[in-house]
């Protein structure tokens, strides 16, 4: 096969405490051989620790706040283009994925492609959409409300009962056993993303979480299903461990189909303890952070979506994934000297690669 | 008890005792005893028979600590839902 | 110089969203060319992210919880030189410093060396006895005590003012603005560390952190300034930079000199606003988290407290740091098979040398 | 305005106009005024002397601006104790 030279912005190099998946998703491209392409680092922040990894970046840039607007993302998108070239972009945060799918087009007849959902199939897969879904009779979904003022908390709490699941329209949850916690959470969840807030019954169940890639027509790129073996105070996966269950798989699969979903997802799922039962909690329209698991383990998610926004033909089936294989993730201080941070904050743009100098 | 045969076949078991349950991902180790009590499952053993195949492997104090130990095996198994 | 061989044991292996300093410890070691000694990783869970940090460790293994009590890690430790060698113990967990020092005698006997201060100086570093090293007029600490029942809150807001500062015992600090809000810290930090808790006088200025060295003489064997530069939303440094501010480490100095400080500490300091004055916040008797910072920035303080505890010989004076050296923090996924996991879950134990055949 | 002539001396400025002060740790970016003006202060310059040279090397609209930028750079100075 012919190495892939394409240049692939990435988004989310924020790999803190609790990290976005750029650096996992660019640590993907790098580990598979036939990739000899140029990453370009996307991120909010000149200290993104992304920015700062040896060898992971050919260049970086500071994108526009969202709050800019998106035809600032879009202009600074273009530049990019110019200053490094960009042939694929793959953000990697929920919250730039509207912005962006809003100028698909103007970024198509730039030549930069992407692989992402529609729309609509954004829509279906929000939190506040998610129960509709268990129309489709293969998909469960714990029974769940979005809500907008806390005066509707006593309501829910009646309908789906104590303990309940207060969740932000974007990232969070948290299993409350009051009202009077459930409103703390609602205001700390609109303080933080915004409206709606939402209500979903709490299931007491083992979690597991699919990371997979749709082609748009209803079929299953790949899929790797994982069980988290440690968490953060935070309650985020610090460690877990790819497992064999067929019905997940299948279950993810089910989901793809029925919303015809275009590009990475993280289908979150818990199996209840008592019966077995799998139930939808939440759809992530992107990779999740643990997404480099899927390449160590033998079947490179990020490398088959540039491959899909390029054309270009991808194994079918995707290699079997390997059961058994651990992640664990670990923080590391990265040494450097204040050039990048200055170059980064004063420019907003670097390029790593070595000048050549004329 | 009712050990779930196609479950326990599945089950990667290391040499010092650590267990891994490729379907739930789930993990535990257990010590020389459980070890024996896990592949005589495998096998398809009854109990009674692993109890006695216990008596000839191991040196031991007496018949309701073996009959114990693999009880509260069964328990483990079963918390693991790899047994009914 | 001739490299050393010794076999060094580190704690605090857990290199999580809050990680501990042995990673950075271990990463300092090998960053020393005239180290070529082995490291022994010392953790307290299977999952220690260190233990999964490729070509980091020469060997691992999983601690007795505190609780098993001290002759319970003593008799572990004697397990770990028997079965991989242990010449040096690096501790770098406040939790673990009193039970090592109270065997420190029997390491010696069993030639494990150690460079640790006193028990003395130990007590006297601790947040409830901090106030009393103001009793030196060269170093400034904000008032504060130490207290036992939430009972106290009122009397104490009325001698310190609020905001207040409420730190648990061995970590963790929340600026309180109300009596209600400390008597709710109060009680976070009991149920986490124990008694006492400690209400410290808010100053309002930035804070600057010196890793050092003592000789146990009162003499600084050398010392690496710091200003964070981010936070996590926890409030822990996850990037910061070296700077040169000469009265920052003649305070380090004084601190040293007073304690009769032996081995690593670290001196948080702030400087108050208006007037610049330097004050010390806190010491913490081991390295800091960021310490590979310091022999990034040149000037490797793990590495000389490894062979002041040798007994061989250390550069004087230390080389001077780099200033403007940046440490930027990354959370990365480690892939691992179950293999190592799975050993040192069953026994506790693993070497990662690889075995030559017989 | 004072400024501080030493602390003004150890300022690390790059050309692309990224400041360091290594004695606090500040990091702060400035546009080419402020980059003019710093390395004038660095050379000693009266501020009247600097709003000469600034109109000497910058094409402007008018004296106000620029008497405007360097007192607004002045206060960012003070902000960092680079200035009283």
């Amino acid at each position: 096969m012919k190495p892939i030279t394409a240049a692939v912005g990435i988004t989310g190099m924020n790999a803190t405490d609790n990290p976005a998946p750029g650096v996992a998703v660019a640590r993907s491209l790098r580990h598979e051989p036939t990739f000899a392409g140029k990453l370009i680092g996307l991120g909010y922040s000149a200290l993104d620790p992304g920015f700062y990894a040896e060898g992971l970046l050919d260049a970086a840039s500071v994108l526009p706040f969202p709050s800019a607007g998106k035809d600032a993302l879009l202009q600074h998108l273009r530049t990019v283009q110019e200053t490094f070239g960009l042939d694929v972009l793959v953000p990697n945060l929920d919250s730039e994925l509207r912005a962006i799918l809003g100028f698909e087009r103007e970024l198509n007849e730039l030549g930069i492609r992407t692989f992402l959902p529609s729309m609509e199939a954004l829509e279906r897969s929000s939190k506040a959409q998610l129960p509709k879904l268990a129309a489709n009779p293969k998909i469960r979904v714990p029974d769940s409300d979005a809500f907008v003022t806390a005066d509707a908390i006593p309501k829910l709490g009646q309908r789906l009962g104590f303990p309940l699941v207060i969740k932000g329209v974007y990232y969070g949850g948290d299993i409350v056993h009051t009202e009077a916690d459930a409103v703390f959470a609602f205001h700390k969840y609109v303080a933080t993303w915004g409206l709606p807030v939402i209500a979903q019954r709490y299931i007491a169940g083992e979690e597991y979480n699919v990371a997979a890639v749709g082609d748009g027509h209803g079929n299953t790129v790949g899929a790797v299903a994982m069980r988290k073996m440690a968490l953060t105070d935070k309650g985020k996966g610090w460690s877990g461990v790819t497992v064999d269950n067929p019905e997940l798989l299948t279950l993810a699969e089910e989901v793809i189909r029925e919303l015809r979903w275009r590009g990475p997802l993280e289908v979150e799922v818990l199996r209840e303890h008592d019966t077995g039962v799998l139930e939808v909690i939440e759809i992530n329209p992107r990779f999740p952070a643990w997404i480099y698991l899927a390449a160590g383990a033998g079947q490179n998610l990020p490398y088959y979506v540039v491959c899909l926004a390029l054309g270009l033909p991808i194994p079918k089936p995707a290699p079997r994934y390997r059961v058994g294989t651990l992640f664990v993730r670990i923080s590391l201080d990265q040494i450097s000297q204040l050039e990048t941070y200055g170059q980064l904050s004063a420019t907003g743009n670097i390029s790593y690669e070595k000048k050549v100098q004329p | 008890m009712n050990p779930d045969p196609a479950r326990l076949r599945d089950l990667a078991i290391s040499d010092s005792g650590f267990v891994f349950d490729p379907f739930t991902g789930y993990t535990f180790t257990v010590n020389a005893t459980g070890l024996a009590i896990l592949q005589a499952l495998k096998e398809g053993l009854s109990l009674d028979l692993i109890v006695r195949r216990l008596q000839d492997s191991f040196e031991l104090e007496g018949d309701e600590d073996l009959a114990r130990d693999v009880d509260e095996f069964c328990v483990r198994l079963r918390d693991q839902k790899l047994a009914r």
